[in-house]
């Protein structure tokens, strides 16, 4: 098995620390793994991205060139990926800020309006955990309680408190996968 | 009566403007800009004394002042 | 303690207090300023000292001074930086003190930017500084390689009195993998018989020192140097072999390079195109055995490089003509894919085959 | 009589990449308004320095140079030794000039270069992530000092404004803040003065803004010139340290 | 003017002054203190400035100030000094901007001595800064050619808009020998509309930078300047080819020791040993063709150099294991005299015939 | 009782390299005499420079260090926070110091650290062959300054201690000359007091001495003593320009 | 009675002890040391007031000065 | 014709400058020449020494490592580079400092009390120039008249006052090597 997963977004939108929490998860369950980020210019703000690799044999590269899934948290994320996926890949979108929506059909593709279930949530900040929810659902990689447990360790101990709603954004995201069904081969929007 | 603009685009919503102005007048609008931002805007423009605090303290060029020239300028 | 997540430019720190190293001086420079962030709360921790410096000029004379009063020490920085510590490392060679310098290379040259990239090799291994002098240096191509490589170099700078050079690059700075991570042992340090620490219990003065004004002098010291390196050459070569068995091509790459070359060895072994790699650990000394002794079976060589061409030098003088020796690299952090190299060594073999 | 305040043709139209609420921004404004003023873009040529200022070089309206981190000192001699009749000024952080860049600024003064030096003091490394600067206030928690600056560990501030203004070639030394409409038309002031000197011929010129940044400091920005007020003046005072002696005399 | 008799370190200043440089920032050093000496008083006289900088930090700043700005424009230092340059130079290379660096280069490595050297050829050759640069690399031999190669620097520096940087070793800095000095010739300089003079009568800004944050920006830069290498690698290389005709045993060395090789040459030919001497006088780009062609015919190469072995390096990657390549060199200062060096052709030659 | 004046065993038996009448060795002098009479001498690690007293580290009876041109301050902190309870001494020139040094040295005193600098100001750069320092006087003639020094293109003397006595982890700093038996002594006192400061553990304390380089200055060793006194006295008044809050109050 | 030696091997002959010796009793000796230099010496040692002057200006430790303390030492 | 000189001494003698003299001179009569001191430490005093070659065809090395001529003007100078000359070679020295005498018998030898001469001209300084004015007259290599202009060169215009001492200084020399006789084989003090 090897799932090369790229999350792209822009900064702010926990990209790095959702990808971390996939990182964690993986190592939890003996698996190989490997987080790299794109890391910006010397400065804030800008876009953010990491790619995590998991494999139950030792990674060789751990940079993901061309991802087996990419879960793209806006429109200039979805942009500037969604040609490097593998063919027959995984393509999650974040549909709140997402307007052109995608242009390649030989991907599994699946639209979440990210932002708007993390509201529900009460926190924006939880969208990208709502997609890894929806991420663990489809592809079975590793277990939601791994990841549930992952969060304490990626989370620094003064924002535990976070760690509820955290878990609720995975819930839904699982749930949005579930509803949609689990073997998705064109475009769906919840 | 002086008159203020701001260049939405290129507010960043730092809300500095706000912080200053003694007549309360600038909010952050509900509009998003394109840096996805909340920008400043005026509530009530007729309050407006053309002091020029919000274009002193605005970081990034967003605000235009127009005013008379006091008497003994 | 089992496996943790780190990142690779946290390796570095925890890689060096568990060296037993108690005393950092460095400057902060992307792409390596978790190091330092991490230091700087760890130190204390382990009853050691972050200090920051006012420059990297000034952090590598403040590792000269600890390195001279016995202190296991480290700094490190990023290309620009390291090019501001030539002149203190060869100071620090000539004194023949122990010490380690890590550089996590960005793209230059000049400001550049701060995007991954090997682009200082040749000032690792040719000297950076002036004078002859050697560094051995270190490539570390994971993020649990940086814990053993950061200790290998301690033990090296002790064991030659010589400085030691770790270099890893923006990606394996940032990068995190999990790493087994032990107690941290309590180091015995070597004795230090000739560092300046007062002379209370001692009757000789230690000196420190790298100015021999008489030529005859300083020739001596400078054949004590050259006979050191021909020591490491002759015992510190270190590489790792992947998949050489029967192969025609044969890459070579360092450092996260390295890790896309092994893939693109996979994919062309899938693709059965006998292909293999040798990775060299130590940069300097460089690993020219390997090389020499594939040159003998292999058909063609593909030396990696996040530059515009440096280790294919070292190459090329192992192969010495005997087989061509190709290059492919890109610079300014530019990625080398494994797409990409693939592709390069899939045009070789079309020529070779 | 209509008058406006509008952005200055000082400054280009390139949206600035700063944080929002960083008080570089202002400076900005400032320094580009008084070129204007006084006439002299086009025969003025800036020198950014290493720090969140660095692509300065897209902002100013005239022309200039990216210098390596903490020279721009140097970089600005080697330009107005070159072009004596050109405007010259330096724009660096409290990194960039107060640590690395010591020996440079020090001996640009000390020689009387005829340039300016705008000298943003915000109390810290931005661009790289907020570690200590040696402007850092005793206590301040940043990147490196995790626990808070201790002085046995990491020293003391440093009170650069102070300390030019006992080197001879100095001719205007003065320290002012943006913190505030009133603050920030001082602190025009302070670097039109500084130009004119320049103009004048009578020797260094330096002007340290105490400045916010808001994302290294945790704060929003509003709270950030709160914080450069209540803790940052008490430590570094606002004056002029020295003014030319004509002026003194008077 | 007919012949005067002038000193080497002086050379290099009068040289400067003829190719129209009106600049110098520089930091005293030992061995080649006489050059500033010299422009101190030599400056004025012609209405430019010799202005000393607090450190070689600061020199090499400035003149990336004063290059910026459009001038012709010189430093020089020696050996350490040359180190904390290094930062500098990969700057002005990255930025594209013409200047010449002396180096008289002395004992390392550390403080070393002030004895004369040819240690720093790595740093100068293969890039003691950070990052893929290079610089054409002179090294004149005689008290004239530095007259010679230093006004070639500045035309080299602005025709490629690149550094250029022109070595000597302490010996040549400290020699008299005769020179042919002409008036001070008129020099127009070529127009550089990139400087940064101020818009006035521009619509344009300039913009004088070495930061490209993007990578694929900085990749540009980067394989724009490696074309420019590469074009230097096809136009610049030079040479003095000395008694090669029928040459069994060829001698490769610059700068003073290439004299002394001379000398080792007529005395090898006067007892009917047929040796040759190759001079490289660029040592960027390096001479390889010369080598190349006289691989096909001789029997073997001496390599004599006052360091541990650099520019062998060089021959061998052009010799490409076609023929052995010997070494004979001392460090520190200590001359390899023509005694020696006869003793080590001979010693080759004995196996050889 | 009989006392005598004689040489101290601070200092080994090897004669100094220095010219004839350099009072280089009156420093070495002072400051060896003080670590015996401290009783520290065992315990001191001393930090020689590159200048002419490069060879200091064959004078000083204690274990020594020889730095890279300017980075004394910068190794004697190594040295310190690995052995804080050492005693850490620079030996160090003007140009040393004052000019390529002047970031190690202000950053060394801005951390407060517990070392002693002695500063040796003879207003040239002594080994090198005289050339310009930045303590040169104006009007001075120097081999890089053959018309004397001038302003327009060399600018000023730089006061250090001056300078430094502006910068907070400064615990002492005082001015001293050894052109006079009188001012020996005083220059001895200064010199102790600056160690006895280190011992304390009040942070960093640096004595800059006038001294002569007949040699460069192409004076006879009186003659350059009577140069020190009148030319460059009134430049570098004497006096202490920092002692320790405490004793301020007494 | 205050007694003064100079080592006359270290001595550079610079006269420093000369220029600040009150009773005027130190002058350079014909005789030429080690060092090819004419070292400095006593004329009349009698004179001599054990002030030690010759001791602080001499940088190179040729003088040794013997001394009774003063009383109120 | 190809004469390599070596001039040793200490500092203060003379020695780079009475090399300059013979270069100058040499040079002004069309022969090629080198001068080439050997430097001393980043200080002053010490010892002082330079090599000038004189040629009629190009010079390579202008190393002077095996001089044809030495001229040594104490006994550390003597002692140092007294085995270095070539057989047959010339050396003359400073016998006002030199007490021990040479060693060598195979060479060409004249010993002159350089400092009685040059006291006598009234300026210990022009000792060497004694030196030179023997070796001109012994070896012909230049004119003593090429020798006199070439002091105008080597000596600042302020101390072109010195002139006619160094001049006597010349002829003093010549005359005692004339006295001496020019065949000189074995040791001879005059
Ligand atoms: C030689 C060198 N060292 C370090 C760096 C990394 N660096 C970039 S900006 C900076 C400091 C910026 O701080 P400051 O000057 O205070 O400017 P600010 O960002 O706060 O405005 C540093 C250390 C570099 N680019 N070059
Ligand atoms: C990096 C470097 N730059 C320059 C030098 C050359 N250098 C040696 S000593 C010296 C200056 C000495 O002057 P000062 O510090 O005043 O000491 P002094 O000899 O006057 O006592 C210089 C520039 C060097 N050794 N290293
Ligand atoms: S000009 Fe003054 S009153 Fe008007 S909006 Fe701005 S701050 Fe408020
Ligand atoms: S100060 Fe400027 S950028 Fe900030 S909110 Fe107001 S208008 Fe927007
Ligand atoms: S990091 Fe700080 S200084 Fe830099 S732009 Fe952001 S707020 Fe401003
Ligand atoms: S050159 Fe000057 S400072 Fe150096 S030893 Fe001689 S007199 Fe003293
Ligand atoms: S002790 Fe005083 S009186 Fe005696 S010789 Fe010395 S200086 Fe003269
Ligand atoms: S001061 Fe000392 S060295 Fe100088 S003459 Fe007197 S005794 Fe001799
Ligand atoms: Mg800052
Ligand atoms: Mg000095």
């Amino acid at each position: 098995m090897l799932e090369e997963v790229l999350l792209a977004g822009f900064g702010g939108q926990g990209i790095l620390s959702t990808g971390m929490v996939l990182a964690y998860a993986a190592m939890a369950e003996g698996l190989h793994v490997a987080w790299i980020p794109s890391y910006g210019p010397e400065m804030r703000g800008g876009t953010a991205n990491c790619g995590v690799t998991v494999s139950d044999t030792p990674i060789s590269s751990p940079f993901v060139a061309e991802p087996t899934t990419l879960i793209a948290m806006n429109q200039p994320s979805l942009e500037k990926f969604e040609t490097a996926v593998v063919p027959g890949g995984l393509l999650l979108y974040n549909a709140s800020l997402v307007s052109r929506g995608v242009t390649r059909y030989d991907l599994r593709t699946l639209a979440i309006k990210a932002n708007e279930e993390a509201e529900k949530i009460g926190n924006v900040r939880v969208a990208t955990n709502v997609m890894l929810g929806a991420f663990l659902e489809i592809t079975g990689v590793v277990s939601l309680a791994s990841a549930v447990k992952a969060l304490e360790k990626v989370l620094p101990a003064h924002r535990h408190k976070l760690i509820p709603a955290n878990q609720r954004a995975l819930e839904a995201g699982a749930w949005v996968a579930r509803e949609a069904g689990m073997n998705i081969t064109g475009r769906t929007t919840v | 009566m002086p008159q203020v603009f701001f260049d939405k685009e290129r507010c960043k919503g730092c809300e500095l403007c706000i912080s200053v102005c003694p007549k309360k007048i600038i909010t952050l609008s509900q509009e998003i800009n394109s840096l996805g931002l909340h920008p400043a805007a005026i509530t009530d423009g007729s309050k407006c004394t053309g002091c020029g605090f919000c274009f002193f303290v605005c970081p990034d060029l967003v605000v235009t002042v127009l005013r008379e020239e006091e008497t003994d300028g | 303690m089992g496996k943790i997540l780190m990142k690779g430019n946290e390796a570095f720190g925890e890689g060096a207090v568990r060296a037993g190293c108690r005393f950092f001086f460095g400057y902060p420079i992307t792409p390596q300023s978790e190091l330092p962030h991490y230091l700087a709360r760890r130190m204390p921790e382990v009853g050691g000292l972050y200090l920051q410096a006012e420059s990297e000029v000034a952090a590598i004379n403040m590792v000269y001074g600890a390195a001279a009063a016995g202190a296991r020490v480290m700094t490190s920085s990023s290309s620009p930086g390291i090019s501001l510590m030539q002149e203190g490392i060869s100071y620090i060679a000539c004194a023949e003190l122990p010490a380690v310098v890590v550089n996590i290379m960005r793209g230059g040259p000049g400001l550049g930017n701060i995007a991954p990239s090997q682009s200082d090799y040749f000032q690792a291994v040719k000297g950076g500084g002036h004078g002859d002098y050697k560094l051995p240096v270190l490539a570390p191509s994971t993020v649990q390689e940086i814990i053993d490589l950061v200790e290998l170099a301690f033990e090296l700078a002790d064991k030659y009195r010589n400085p030691a050079m770790v270099v890893g690059d923006g990606f394996l700075g940032q990068m995190m993998e999990p790493v087994e991570l032990g107690p941290v042992p309590d180091v015995q340090l070597p004795a230090k018989t000739w560092a300046t620490t007062g002379t209370a219990g001692r009757n000789t003065r230690n000196i420190i020192n790298s100015l021999y004004i008489e030529p005859e002098e300083l020739e001596k010291v400078n054949l004590r140097l050259q006979a050191k390196y021909q020591e490491m050459e002759i015992t510190e070569k270190r590489w790792e072999e992947y998949r050489l068995e029967g192969a025609s091509l044969v890459l070579v790459a360092f450092g996260m390079v390295a890790r896309i070359a092994k893939a693109v060895v996979d994919k062309l072994r899938a693709e059965d195109i006998p292909a293999g790699l040798i990775r060299p650990i130590t940069l300097y000394p460089f690993p020219d055995l390997p090389v020499k002794s594939a040159a003998e079976t292999a058909k063609s060589f593909l030396v990696v490089e996040m530059n515009a061409g440096q280790m294919v030098e070292d190459v090329r003088l192992a192969v010495e003509g005997l087989r061509p020796v190709h290059f492919y690299g890109r610079t300014a952090g530019m990625l080398t894919t494994v797409a990409e190299v693939t592709a390069a060594a899939k045009e070789i073999w079309e020529v070779l085959k | 009589m209509a008058v406006s305040l509008k952005r200055t043709e000082g400054l280009t139209n390139k949206p600035f990449h700063y944080c929002p609420g960083c008080t570089h921004g202002i400076i900005h404004r400032l320094v580009a308004e008084t070129l204007v003023e006084l006439g002299i873009l086009e025969r003025t040529v800036g020198i950014c320095p290493v720090g969140c200022a660095v692509f300065a070089y897209e902002y100013f309206n005239c022309d200039m140079i990216q210098a390596a981190h903490g020279r721009a000192p140097a970089v600005a001699t080697g330009v107005k030794r070159t072009l004596p009749d050109r405007v010259v000024f330096t724009y660096q952080g409290d990194g960039d000039l107060a640590a690395i860049g010591t020996a440079e600024i020090v001996h640009a003064a000390s020689r009387g270069e005829k340039i300016t030096t705008i000298f943003v003091n915000n109390a810290v490394y931005g661009m790289t992530g907020g570690q200590m600067a040696p402007t850092t206030l005793l206590g301040q928690k940043t990147t490196t000092t995790p626990y808070g600056r201790r002085p046995a560990d990491a020293g003391f501030p440093l009170r650069v404004a102070e300390m030019l203004a006992t080197v001879q070639g100095c001719a205007y030394v003065a320290r002012v803040a943006v913190n505030s409409p009133k603050n920030i038309l001082r602190a025009k002031k302070a670097v039109r003065r500084a130009f004119e000197i320049q103009l004048e011929g009578l020797g260094f010129t330096l002007v340290e803004v105490l400045s916010t940044c808001p994302t290294n400091w945790g704060l929003s920005p509003p709270e950030a010139m709160r914080w450069l007020e209540k803790k940052m003046i008490p430590v570094y005072p606002l004056s002029e340290f020295k003014v030319p002696e004509v002026e003194k005399q008077c």
